[in-house]
């Protein structure tokens, strides 16, 4: 309920923007990869933007996306994952606008790795093996799918293993019912340090990857006033993010200005410990600029995999030109 | 007023097989009139009772008041299961009819005491069932019948799951109650003795199918029937109706 | 007979009212009907509410490319073996706990506190435990599945007529004696209520249990299509949890009928 | 007196058997003792079980902070909610499918075939009918607590003397103060275990409930946690619900003590 | 063998109050000999049938068989409830004891067949519980009491529940049964008829605390008590018993 109210009063202070300020709930959880909006939120750029941000934690990605298409929520941001593209096959609108983390080659996020007892050394060796993901049509899912066809495999040669769950993911390693898992950070490092599995490929490093997204209701989309001023806000955000946690020198990442700073920020949202944050900051672009290119590539690749019911167009689901403005002022 | 019972029949049918319960019944109460039913076990007297309650139709023939001056008669039932609402104390046991007939709350109040105490229930009115003795129960149950002053009262085996001595003490007490009340009265029972004791008229039930053997008027003063003068009458009736039934009763008991 | 009468009705008719048989398909027909009226106006979406008739389409052609049914075999095989599993355990627990009463002082309070724990917060111990094969599946439906039957059936065995008991023992049964020819038969009315809960839960358990690993299964083909938000290859699965619902109560409803001549 | 003699004792003591209060602590505390132990013998990793001390540990902590408190009252008012809401309707449900054989051939197939749809899989579906404030994460507990109250009425009407519905009648009484005086407090005892087996179901339901956008809640708590793999604090949560259910459990208990002081 | 009852005493202890049921209770069972305890409503009749039969434990004194040739001595018990098992058919039922006993196949079909000709239900023996009125349900007890070849039968007002007639024909039909077996007895009833037509001794026990009132020994023949020429004896028997418990029964009513 409290959702349909923030979309009506966004709406009108369209039309008398000076005083009143836009109410914007954002779907998130409570995970690192939320960072660039804890920082918006906590120093104020959205407020000076004249957007009144307010968190609504959920604690699955899915809900997400169906919140914000349902017009629940006005932003939505986490994993782009197939359930987005069959909702928009299947006429629920909702627009991807910017990027909230991606694979990047330098940038440890995901990986694929192995018990550390394994022969297994290189992707190629998976064949006929089991592979563990979190859920079908997840970006696990398809960066499996898609780190192994750099190798000349396709899907139908592994067995795809559904655990629901990243601990489950750790468990089975360990236990090694399954051969290979794919996990992102601070797991990996976690894992490696108690020394039970090793990672025998960075997905950044073989393929470029928009794993998650900010996107927009319809409604608030069409609100194009207070859309822009919302990416105008963060985009300050993620510019602050990269700054600190993302700058590298010499090919090695060091703390840059700031870095206590956003890193007590996100442990502050999500109830961990600092250390453990350290390990697991996502690449970001410093724009917040989407990887547009790559969506398309997504949508082929679920629709050659069947995981989409329909095929779509790119377009219906991208939308840069309000980041782009919003850049531009 | 009275109650006429007339052409009734009665046929329950199972899956398996039709019984012919009731046959071909015709007789009516008169007013403050106390009938009983006798009849061996399975010839259809609580069938019959029923029937005469609004508790089951008639297959054919009706019963009807006669007399009533448009007013709604009312009935008022003593079940052998004695039937209280165990969730009730016997005060709001007492009262159920009253308050389903919309009676004030004074009214409740003096009508609940009063035939209380006339059944000697003075003390247990907060009691729960469970907490009295089968006699104090069935007391309750009378009690709850007498308090909406029916035009009918009927009486399925009241005192059958009484202990002997129990049931001796009740006999004598329901008579004195009904003496001062004079209610149109329907009573079952399978103890001759009681029967004798208690009724204006017996009507003896046959079995299979249930059809009115015969209809005794018992000539006796309604009280003293257990003195000694009384005696040789009282046991002629007593054997005259056991005669009737005795057959019956010896079938009844290997058929189940 | 000119008299006024005023004829005496049978009041309880209502108690023993016949119902006609088609009576029990009349109000499922209806309300899928009633769904497809609401999905054909158009008052819904179609992604988030189906229409039945889409649905059948759709698991029409899951049948004709065996998915259905690769699925469903997957998954009554687990429900199977988890459900005999539960029911078994909790029956004889319930027994026990009915019939010793140290042992239910000790083992009811952990019954009632491991209740209401959540599975699927337990999901990854359960790996660590149980793997990630059908034990830990079959474990969980199992569990969901224990605790209505134990219950149920711990309340039947304190409604048993205690002079059955004494009369067993008079006639020199031993303890295990009365369990087995006096509590276990005199429970079982109940024993079977609890039994018919948890074949609700037991299904409705399957799509928790399949979370873990589950290549196949009716539980793992609803989360796969939900994942996908492909809703109406996911109501096929809701609509075949609930068909198969129906079709267990039934089921159980017959075998009481079966084993309990006497009643 | 010489002659041998047979003394006849009393073989069914076993009935009458007094249990000293303690018995009920004794069970929880001893399994909460081996576990302990497990965890101090460092069989299991403290990263899968944790220890209850170092759970107890973390409790305080969270006590301290006021975490676990303002957790707990976002539930409880869920669970309040969701299960009063849940318990009426399927009281009054269960009341009239017992009383009238017509909804009761119609309504009956309904609500068994509705049973075993779980909601996880409809928790999409859910967001979308019902968005994501309160509404939902109440309707999703209400909806587990609906169907054993509703199937444990329905028993309990169905076992209802007739021979008081005959008397209630008898006795002037209508349909409605049929049901409102008879066979609602006749069937009291059975709705009282389907209300018990309703409050494990609703703390159960806590965590799927949560799912959907909740801030605050223990069901919240845990998925947080679960997610985080900081599995001590998760265990707090998973704690706090098995003491929960007992605790309701016992209130239940009290509340039918009270109710039916007849029994 | 006899069954001797000594100084036993029973005082139930309530949350609220203690009550001591029974007092000082002293008596012998001898061997063939049918003993009937009868007393008001309360008085601890059951109590003490169910000390004897094993079923509860005295607060003091003891029961034991003397005589007993080591072998291990076996009761049997008619409840008033008649306890059948509502699962199992009227043989099964008969048979029960004889199962735990751990009988042979072919003794179990033998001896529960006869049991059953012997309390004429032939021809019911694959009926359950349920299907049988009352006194069919009775015989079946009496049935699986007997099977054991009890050294003591204990039997709890075995015919309360039944109707008049019925009552009197079972009454009947159970003297000529102890005719044949010749069982030692223990006989709980209300009915002083009951108690005068069967008892080799008749023990009367009195009210709060139970105590035995008195021992009476029936001198009369077995068979024909109810007979004409025995009429002036069984009355004499029958009001000396009522005399001894009038008064108790009448408190007991109102007691509950
Ligand atoms: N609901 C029923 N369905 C089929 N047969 C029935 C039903 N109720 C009664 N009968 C049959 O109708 C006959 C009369 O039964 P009813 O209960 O009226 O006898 P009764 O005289 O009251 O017996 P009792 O003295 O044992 O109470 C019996 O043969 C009985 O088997
Ligand atoms: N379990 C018990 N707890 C407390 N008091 C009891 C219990 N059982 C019996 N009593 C009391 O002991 C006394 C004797 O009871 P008992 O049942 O032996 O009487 P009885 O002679 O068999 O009566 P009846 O003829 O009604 O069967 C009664 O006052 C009764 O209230
Ligand atoms: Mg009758
Ligand atoms: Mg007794």
């Amino acid at each position: 309920a409290c959702g349909k109210q923030g979309t009506e009063e966004a709406g009108k202070s369209s039309s008398e923007k000076e005083s009143k300020s836009d109410s914007v709930n954002i779907g998130m959880l409570k995970l690192t990869s939320s960072a660039p909006l804890f920082i918006g939120i906590e120093k104020g750029f959205f407020k000076e933007e004249n957007i009144d941000a307010k968190a609504q934690w959920f604690e699955a990605a899915q809900p997400i996306a169906v919140a914000t298409a349902g017009g629940s929520v006005e932003v939505g941001a986490t994993g782009i994952t197939a359930s987005l593209y069959n909702m928009v096959a299947g006429g629920q609108k909702l627009v991807i606008v910017a990027d909230k983390g991606r694979e990047q080659e330098g940038y440890s996020s995901s990986a694929i790795l192995v018990p550390s007892d394994s022969s297994i050394k290189s992707v190629e060796e998976l064949k006929g093996k089991k592979i563990g993901i979190t859920q079908t049509g997840s970006t696990y899912h398809y960066m499996v799918g898609r780190v192994i066809e750099n190798y000349g495999l396709g899907l139908g040669d592994i067995e795809v293993v559904p655990l629901n769950s990243i601990k489950g993911l750790m468990e089975s390693l360990k236990s090694k019912q399954v051969d290979a898992v794919l996990l992102n950070e601070p797991n990996i490092t976690s894992v490696v340090n108690e020394g039970y599995g090793k990672v025998i490929s960075q997905v950044g490093e073989e393929i470029p990857y928009q794993t998650s997204g900010v996107f927009f209701s319809p409604k608030f989309a069409d609100n194009k006033d207070a859309a822009v001023r919302f990416l105008k806000a963060y985009a300050k955000a993620t510019r602050y993010y990269y700054d600190a946690v993302l700058t590298k020198k010499d090919g090695k990442l060091v703390p840059g200005e700031n870095y206590d700073e956003v890193i007590d920020i996100i442990a502050k949202y999500t109830d961990q410990e600092p250390d453990v944050i350290k390990q697991g900051l996502p690449y970001m672009d410093r724009d917040g600029k989407l990887l547009e290119e790559d969506i398309k590539t997504q949508v082929d690749w679920y629709a050659k995999e069947k995981l989409i019911d329909k095929a779509i167009d790119t377009k219906e689901i991208v939308n840069t030109e309000l980041l782009e403005e919003a850049l531009k002022e | 007023m009275r109650i006429v019972v007339e052409n009734v029949a009665k046929t329950f049918i199972d899956s398996k097989r039709e019984v012919t319960a009731l046959q071909n019944i015709n007789f009516a109460i008169e007013e403050q009139e106390f009938v009983v039913l006798v009849g061996p076990s399975g010839c259809g007297k609580s069938t019959l009772l029923n029937i005469v309650g609004g508790l089951m139709s008639p297959t054919d023939g009706l019963v009807y008041f006669e007399g009533t001056n448009q007013k709604q008669p009312n009935l008022a039932i003593v079940f052998q299961e004695i039937a209280l609402f165990p969730w009730r104390n016997v005060f709001e046991n007492v009262v159920y009819g009253l308050e389903e007939q919309g009676a004030s709350k004074q009214e409740i109040q003096e009508k609940g005491q009063h035939y209380i105490d006339m059944v000697g229930l003075n003390g247990f009115e907060k009691a729960y069932p469970k907490q009295l003795s089968g006699g104090m129960k069935q007391r309750a149950g009378i009690a709850r019948a007498l308090s909406v002053e029916p035009d009918l009262l009927l009486m399925d085996e009241p005192f059958s799951a009484l202990d002997a001595q129990t049931r001796t003490l009740m006999q004598e007490e329901l008579l004195t109650i009904w003496n001062r009340t004079k209610l149109s009265t329907l009573y079952v029972t399978h103890n001759i003795q009681e029967a004798v004791y208690l009724a204006d008229r017996v009507i003896v039930l046959s079995r299979h199918p249930g059809t009115i053997k015969e209809i005794i008027r018992i000539d006796m003063p309604k009280t003293g029937r257990d003195s000694e003068q009384n005696r040789e009458q009282f046991e002629k009736y007593s054997n005259q109706i056991w005669d009737l039934i005795r057959h019956d009763a010896q079938e009844a008991l290997l058929e189940g | 007979m000119t008299e006024p009468r005023q004829t005496i009705t049978n009041r309880v008719a209502f108690l023993e009212q016949r119902i006609p048989k088609y009576a029990s398909v009349l109000g499922i027909t209806g309300l899928l009907l009633l769904w497809e009226i609401i999905c054909r106006l158009n008052i819904v979406p179609p992604l988030f509410l189906p229409a039945p008739s889409a649905i059948l389409t759709d698991a029409w052609e899951m049948i004709a490319t065996g998915e259905l049914f690769k699925n469903l075999f997957a998954s009554l095989y687990r429900v199977g073996i988890g459900y005999a599993l539960g029911a078994v355990l909790g029956i004889v627990i319930g027994l026990i706990l009915g019939f010793s009463r140290w042992t239910d002082a000790i083992v009811t309070p952990i019954v009632y506190s491991i209740y209401p724990i959540p599975k699927i917060a337990l999901l990854p111990l359960i790996i660590l435990w149980l793997g990630i094969g059908e034990m830990p599946k079959v474990t969980i439906i199992a569990l969901g599945v224990f605790f209505p039957v134990v219950i149920n059936t711990f309340s039947g065995v304190k409604n048993v007529d205690p002079i059955l008991i004494k009369a067993a023992v008079t006639f020199g049964s031993s303890h295990a004696n009365v369990i087995r020819k006096v509590i276990l038969p005199g429970s079982l009315p109940m024993i079977f209520a609890g039994l018919k809960l948890a074949a609700g839960t037991s299904l409705l358990l399957l799509v928790s249990a399949e979370m873990i690993a589950a290549q196949q299964g009716i539980g793992a083909m609803v989360l796969h299509y939900g994942n996908l938000m492909i809703t109406t290859k996911l109501m096929v699965g809701v609509l075949l949890l609930s068909l198969l619902g129906l079709l267990f109560n039934r089921g159980l409803q017959w075998l009481e009928n079966k084993l309990l001549p006497w009643k």
